[in-house]
């Protein structure tokens, strides 16, 4: 960070934000050259996000100076940043669902003819740039309706069309499919050799070497180096984040499952048959999906969002009615029992949305780790504080949750501690099957090592695990066997040996598309 | 000459609805709740009288009601948005403050508890259906009009555009250079507009105030914005429903054996029937309510 | 740890108090305007109401009814329900228990009939308050809506029932209640003599604590809050998001259904038609003021109460819709200053820090 | 009680509380002010009034004014009928006076007394109403009558119960519409729904209503006023509101017995009882005077006249409730 001021198109020094008692960034500094990829990564809550935020505009700086190109734009705004080219794509989507794609592009910069909206205009303006990117989108459809992969060519197409040159993507890839990971490349490559520069938040590691020119790495919302790509390894990487060695996702061989061949046979710890879903478009989410699970098994689900995972978690744990099909847990008919009691029966779920599902966001940390369990904490139609205190101590304990005080809203606790609450509860109570939904999503490296730990143990343990997941490595290094939904069925279920990347890819793009 | 009178009825009914609803609609669809509609309407009418009074003219009173809607919009846009106060306990508050603001002024300046003296307004003399002096009232014609203007607005505008970015989703539109809170201080400011002017309609067709003259119409107007799931269009037909069974309810009420209370129950048992059997569940703008922390 | 107590504490107490100077301000405006000093209408205003025993007792009379009301309010909106129709529920729990109570004869002991006429008063407002959320459970019908067309349609059929069949000839009230009147509190402090303020008070406080246990202690409770905070982890933790909703609203008429038996049984011993009225919006206001939680919620019934006795006895100085603004603006000054302070609180504590 | 600054203890001091609507609503609450006003000029008295807000407001208004020492304290409405009969007993060194007091009766029937020191001012609206009706039907020209109340209750069915009797008396194939604003004390005040209700009745071939319904009714006149009809006003002479389309008015003499109650009060002369207005106590009468005589032919104000004196007299009777009416 001594090198030449004018030879950055990106410099922050000293930056600070805090949020309430929070300080997401204390002094954190950042150096990006013109016209290179330059990932940056850390823990949760390392700051990364936040950074920037307080780069593009979002939030002004308490204290520290930005530069970009050299000029001083200290807490400028969203429009002044704009002004200037530079654009964010969010880690959390910045689009307005109802709207078409056309209007969420044009959006405060909209076309207008004598006064009023031009519709057509703006739809052209969007296809010109569509063909001149090579990001394919409808302009005419609504966002509500497009794939993930498609609303990130949007939100990028976004900042295209305010002319861009410095790009910041902020884990672009968590939610895409390889070949749409792929395709972001190419138009990342090809735009860094268009001269615009671009940094990326990702906690992919490979990615990060795949990709980038540079890394500046984040911790406890401090700038702990910046190096380049070429000069480190995925494991220095993720020391310089935690401050320790790490297991990397994939590291560590899966052990032979426990003896699983011998139970499997007689009964399975969860069939499910012809199962069938609608989803709220009265369309057929899931289409008669049959698989059995055995104790001491995982099975993973890969697959491009959209496909049915959400609705065949969610009709399994109880959440959407099945329109057809059934259910049964240890051989028992569960199709039509309520959540509650297929959780009494040994049905334990994690949900994909732990803001939306799996917490109580207002709840404290011990409410939380009861929830779903409220009935077995219950004496006389009262909550029994004693009790739930004791559990919440055992399970922060046990799982590190931080800040480790019973008593915070879990709200006021960044996303990979909220991951924890919920592996916590749900591993935590007599089960004997798990539905694991993107149990490590957004989550930084040292909480995956963790979970997928307790996910091998669970499954030492005999029990049986549905591992839902975007992520083909968290895939890969858990299953032992894996099936690619696409399209509301199992497109393809491969014995772990013969699945790679490669195999996958083609099923969860339709490409190989065979119904199984 | 019976039906042409009952449409003429119904336009007249529906006039304090299309205006208040309208700009509900605006208010809405910005993220910023509605409630406070009749109070704006009840603070419009007052100030369309006071206008009106001093003024010696109707105009000076249609100008006075917006201001008056108006000024109790901006009191509840800078609670709701400046401050990120709740909406809801706000808008009860606007609602009430409506009520004892307009009682204390009306003691202080026409030293009265109900009512104001007569003021000029817009009215001529009729004795057919009532569409001659419909149409001879302006504001008929802008009550006509305030829907498609807001229709216009929202969905041909690039204000429009923002606004519904903006109540759906506020994050989003901050991130590409909208201002937020200004388009929201904006659309409810035009919501304290238009229901003030659906308040200058009730005290100028009635040539004066009179205390709580509103009655509850800025909540059925509140009604037919979610009645109507936040579409101008389809709000516009809910407040003519609304009307419209008002109407019948006048003309059965009195002239048939049924007890004159049931009669009067029947707009409103009405609603209750189309919102659960046809309308269904109404999902609101998504951020609807969410300027606090 | 200590900090955060104190930091809690200090964000609990300073905004109420700068809403209440923020509302003083505003009075001593209007009382300006009026022409008059405001120290002697606020000196008039205390006395009128904390300053005697009759005025204290009509101050406890009125936040008896508020309490309950504001009770039913909090309950629903903990559920995430917005229930405007406390007005009607608390109507037609009076119009029950008067209607109960009229067909008594004579000579049974209040002992006995207390828990009837509860269960009669909890029955009426449940009904109303259950129809609205069964509407919302079944068919999805917006309860904002269902609870303000009720409203209208539920005084229309007591109006009908009142006018019709059970009131007492020349008058708009029913028969009196011949057995099983609550006595007056003039009866174990004879200074209240003459206030309405009766034994329902007692009734109202036990409805605090139970509400209060009811939402923080109990499962219920738990379920209850989690549906109303976040409807789809409530779903997931494995509550019936719509059973939830109607039983609130069930619950919360019927709440404001006992409210009814402050008039009806404590006070004036007949159902009076629109008795009511005005009672379920400032519940509202209270429950909001109170933020939910049933403790504020009776000592916001307390300031509204305060403030409504207040309005009468300086009646003769300044017209009392002087107090109809203050009400108002204490709503106003609570709902901004509340997040005010405390950012401005958090923003001072972090400069210290730094 | 507290002490208010106003209170002068060398002087009569009189206490009024008001019904819904409070001063200013051109009617009934007027009414009794005028009363009060004309005793503070011509008497000397003091005068001070409560405008309640909910129901238990109504008896701590009268309890404040009571405890207060005022001599006299009058309760506008027949709900204040209860409370007034309790504070008499309360008070007994105060004098107390209920407009529209509603008498109680045993189970005999036989009206039972109020206490000594309370005057119930009660007025027989159905006499003046049943002359207003015959009135409406002998000049409406139309086989249709309108009639429209505030919020339904036995006062204002009284009101109508009479006016039905007069049109059917002069006019018994005549069909009186009747209808009411609401059903809560708001129906007294929403003059939107009195004008929609007359128009409707307007247009129906309705040429003249008679209104009951205080705020409400001023919409009633609005309506008059847009289709050139006749409406008759109510409690105190309304002609003003729409000149030239107020047939007459069914006045309420409040203020004079209020005025009388005061002044009895001053000379030591008050006592307590039922007072009842009627046509022959000219308690209750309708308008005709140089503002609306020319609406009224002298035909008509001759059998008007005849009616007016047979109801004196005893020979029409007339009827009360709604039951009773046809
Ligand atoms: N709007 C906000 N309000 C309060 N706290 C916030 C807000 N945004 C971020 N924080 C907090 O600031 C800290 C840094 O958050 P930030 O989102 O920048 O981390 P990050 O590095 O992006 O983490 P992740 O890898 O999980 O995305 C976290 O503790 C977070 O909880
Ligand atoms: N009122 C609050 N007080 C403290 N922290 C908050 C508050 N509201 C939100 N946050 C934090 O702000 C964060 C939002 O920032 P961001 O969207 O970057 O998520 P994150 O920390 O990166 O989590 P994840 O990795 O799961 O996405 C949340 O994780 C949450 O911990
Ligand atoms: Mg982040
Ligand atoms: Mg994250």
């Amino acid at each position: 960070m001594t090198g030449p001021a004018a030879g950055f198109a990106v410099r922050l020094t000293g930056i600070e934000k805090s949020f309430g008692p929070v300080r997401a960034n204390r002094g954190a500094s950042l150096a990006v050259a013109p016209g290179e990829i330059h990932a940056l990564v850390g823990e949760n809550g390392a700051g990364k996000s936040t950074l920037m935020r307080v780069l593009s505009g979002m939030y002004a700086p308490d204290a520290g100076t930005m530069e970009v190109d050299g000029r001083d734009v200290t807490g400028w705004s969203t429009a002044h940043a704009i002004a200037a080219g530079v654009g964010m794509v969010h880690q959390h989507f910045m689009l307005v669902p109802p709207l078409t794609v056309a209007e969420n592009i044009v959006l405060g910069r909209e076309i207008t003819s004598h006064g009023q909206l031009d519709r057509a205009g703006a739809e052209r303006a969007v296809a010109e740039l569509c063909a001149r990117t090579g990001l394919v989108v409808a302009p005419g459809r609504r966002v509500a309706d497009l794939s993930v992969g498609e609303a990130q060519r949007v939100e990028i197409l976004k900042t295209l069309y305010r002319g861009a040159k410095l790009l910041i993507l902020d884990e672009p890839t968590a939610v895409l499919s390889p070949p749409e990971v792929d395709e972001l490349w190419r138009v990342l490559a090809r735009m860094r050799a268009g001269g615009d520069t671009i940094v990326l938040i990702t906690h992919k590691l490979d990615e990060v070497m795949e990709i980038s020119d540079a890394v500046t790495v984040m911790r406890h919302g401090e700038t702990v180096g910046r190096v380049a790509t070429r000069e480190t390894s995925p494991a220095a990487l993720a020391r310089m984040m935690v401050g320790r060695e790490v297991a990397l996702a994939g590291a560590a061989p899966l052990p032979p499952a426990p003896a699983h061949t011998a139970t499997s046979a007689d009964r399975p710890a969860l069939e499910v048959r012809e199962l069938t879903v609608a989803d709220p478009r009265k369309a057929r989410a899931v289409d008669a999906v049959s698989f059995t699970l055995a104790p001491g098994e995982i099975l993973g689900v890969a697959g491009v969002e959209g496909n049915g995972q959400t609705e065949l978690v969610e009709a399994i744990a109880g959440l959407r009615p099945a329109r057809a099909g059934a259910v049964l847990l240890d051989g028992r008919d569960v199709t039509r029992l309520t959540v509650h009691e297929r959780g009494a029966a040994g049905l334990s779920h994690i949900p994909e949305d732990r803001q939306r599902r799996g917490l109580v966001l207002d709840y404290s940390i011990a409410d939380n780790l009861v929830l779903g369990q409220q009935r077995l904490y219950t004496r006389r139609g009262a909550l029994d504080g004693a009790r739930i205190a004791d559990n919440a101590r055992r399970r922060i304990e046990q799982f590190d949750i931080r800040p480790g005080d019973p008593a915070a809203p879990a709200r006021t606790l960044s996303g990979g501690n909220q991951q924890k609450i919920v592996v916590a509860r749900e591993m935590g109570r007599d089960f004997s099957v798990l539905l694991a939904a993107q149990p490590t999503r957004g989550v930084d490296v040292g909480a995956i090592e963790f979970i997928h730990a307790q996910l091998r143990a669970a499954r030492g343990a005999g029990k049986a695990i549905l591992l839902v997941s975007a992520d083909l490595t968290e895939i890969l290094a858990l299953s032992d066997r894996i099936a690619v939904m696409y399209g509301g069925r199992f497109a393809a279920v491969l014995p772990r040996a013969m699945a790679t990347e490669e195999v996958l890819g083609a099923y969860m793009t339709g490409a190989a598309g065979q119904a199984a | 000459m019976i039906f042409l009178a009952l449409v003429a009825q119904t336009v007249r009914i529906s006039m304090p609805y299309l205006f208040a609803s309208a700009g509900g609609v605006l208010s809405e669809r910005s993220g910023l709740i509605g409630l406070g509609l009749e109070g704006y309407m009840l603070a419009g009418a007052f100030t369309a009288a006071l206008g009106s009074y001093y003024g010696q003219n109707p105009w000076v009173g249609v100008i006075a009601g917006v201001g008056g809607g108006m000024a109790l919009a901006l009191l509840y846009a800078l609670c709701s948005i400046r401050y990120k106060a709740d909406q809801v306990v706000v808008g009860v508050a606007i609602n009430l403050l409506a009520v004892g603001a307009t009682r204390f002024f009306l003691r202080l300046v026409f030293r009265s508890s109900s009512n104001s003296p007569r003021v000029p307004g817009f009215s001529v003399v009729e004795t057919g259906t009532g569409f001659l002096a419909l149409a001879h009232n302006p504001l008929i014609w802008m009550g006509a009009l305030s829907i498609p203007a807001v229709a216009w607005l929202l969905y041909r505008t690039p204000f429009g555009l923002r606004v519904r970015a903006v109540g759906e989703h506020p994050g989003a539109a901050l991130s590409v250079g909208v201002p937020v809170p200004k388009v929201q201080w904006i659309a409810v400011a035009l919501s304290g507009a238009l229901a003030g002017l659906g308040g200058a309609y009730l005290a100028l067709d009635q040539h004066q105030f009179s205390d709580q003259m509103t009655a509850g119409r800025g909540f059925i107007a509140l009604a037919a914005v979610i009645f109507g799931r936040w579409d101008p269009v389809r709000v516009g037909f809910a407040c003519l429903l609304f009307a419209a069974a008002e109407t019948m309810e006048i003309r059965l009420q009195g002239t048939s054996q049924i007890p004159g209370q049931f009669v009067q129950m029947i707009p409103y048992l009405l609603t209750i029937v189309a919102l659960a059997g046809v309308v269904g569940r109404a999902v609101p703008p998504a951020a609807l309510g969410k300027s606090g922390d | 740890m200590n900090g955060r107590l104190r930091a809690q504490l200090e964000e609990t107490i300073l905004p109420p108090i700068v809403a209440l100077l923020i509302a003083a301000l505003v009075g001593d405006l209007l009382i300006l305007v009026y022409g008059q000093s405001p120290a002697a209408v606020y000196r008039l205003l205390i006395q009128g109401t904390w300053g005697n025993a009759y005025g204290l007792g009509q101050v406890l009379y009125k936040t008896t009814t508020l309490t309950f009301t504001g009770l039913a309010v909090a309950i629903g909106l903990q559920a995430g329900l917005f229930n405007i129709g406390a007005e009607s529920q608390l109507a037609a729990g009076g119009f029950a228990a008067g209607v109960v109570g009229a067909m008594l004869p004579a000579g049974i002991p209040s002992v006995v009939l207390l828990p009837l006429f509860i269960a009669a008063a909890a029955i009426g407002g449940g009904l109303v308050g259950g129809a609205a959320g069964a509407l919302k459970a079944k068919w999805g019908a917006h309860e904002v809506i269902t609870t303000i067309m009720l409203n209208f349609v539920v005084l229309a059929l007591l109006n009908y029932l009142t006018v019709a069949h059970f009131k007492v000839f020349d008058t708009l009230h029913t028969a009196d209640i011949r057995s099983g009147a609550l006595p007056r509190l003039s009866a174990v402090v004879p200074a209240f003599h003459g206030s309405a303020a009766n034994v329902v008070l007692v009734l109202a406080l036990a409805a605090v604590a139970a509400a209060w246990w009811y939402l923080y202690r109990s499962r219920a409770g738990y379920e209850l809050r989690a549906a109303g905070l976040q409807p789809g982890a409530a779903e997931y933790g494995g509550v019936k998001v719509s059973r939830v909703w109607w039983q609130a609203m069930l619950l919360s008429g019927a709440v404001a259904g006992i409210g009814g038996l402050n008039f009806v049984l404590g006070y004036k011993h007949y159902y009076e038609d629109s008795f009511a009225s005005g009672m379920g919006f400032l519940g509202i206001a209270v429950a909001l003021v109170g933020r939910n939680n049933p403790l504020g919620v009776f000592l916001a019934a307390l300031l509204f109460a305060t403030l409504s006795q207040g309005g009468l006895a300086v009646n003769a100085v300044v017209p009392k819709q002087m107090v109809e603004v203050l009400q108002a603006v204490v709503i106003i000054a609570v709902a901004t200053s509340v997040p005010e302070v405390r950012r401005l609180l958090r923003g001072a504590r972090r400069s210290a820090a730094t | 009680g507290a002490t208010s600054p106003t209170i002068d203890p060398n002087a009569v001091n009189i206490g009024i509380v008001f019904d819904v609507g409070g001063r200013g609503d051109k009617s009934f609450n007027d009414a009794a002010y005028l009363g009060a006003e004309r005793a503070e000029k011509e008497l000397g008295v003091h005068v001070r009034f409560i405008e309640p807000g909910d129901g238990s407001d109504r008896e701590a208004g009268l309890r404040i004014l009571a405890a207060e020492g005022m001599k006299l304290v009058v309760g506008i409405g027949f709900i204040f009928t209860d409370d007034l009969n309790q504070l008499a007993r309360e008070y007994p060194n105060t004098d107390f006076a209920g407009v529209d007091y509603s008498v109680a009766t045993d189970s005999a029937g036989n009206p039972i007394p109020p206490p000594p020191n309370l005057a119930a001012l009660k007025f027989r609206e159905e006499e003046g109403s049943f002359l207003v009706g015959a009135l409406a039907a002998m000049v409406g020209h139309s086989k249709k009558l309108g009639f429209i109340g505030g919020m339904n209750s036995p006062l204002i069915q009284k009101f109508q119960a009479g006016y039905a009797a007069g049109v059917h008396y002069v006019c018994p194939d005549c069909q009186v519409i009747a209808q009411y604003a609401g059903v809560t004390p708001d129906a007294f005040r929403n003059p939107g729904v009195g004008k929609e209700l007359a128009l409707a009745q307007y247009q129906q071939g309705v040429n003249v209503i008679f209104h009951a319904s205080g705020s409400t009714g001023l919409g009633v006149f609005e309506a008059a006023r847009q289709t050139d009809r006749l409406a008759i006003g109510v409690d105190a002479d309304q002609y003003s509101e729409a000149p030239g389309h107020v047939l007459t008015s069914m006045v309420k003499g409040v203020d004079a017995a209020v005025f009388d109650a005061i002044k009895r009060v001053k000379d030591g002369t008050f006592k307590g009882g039922i007072y009842t207005f009627g046509l022959a106590q000219n308690g209750v009468r309708y308008v005709y005077d140089e503002h609306n005589r020319n609406l009224i032919p002298d035909s008509v104000h001759a059998r008007l006249e005849q009616i007016r004196a047979d109801i004196i007299a005893g020979k029409i009777k007339v009827p009360s409730t709604l039951g009773a009416a046809p």
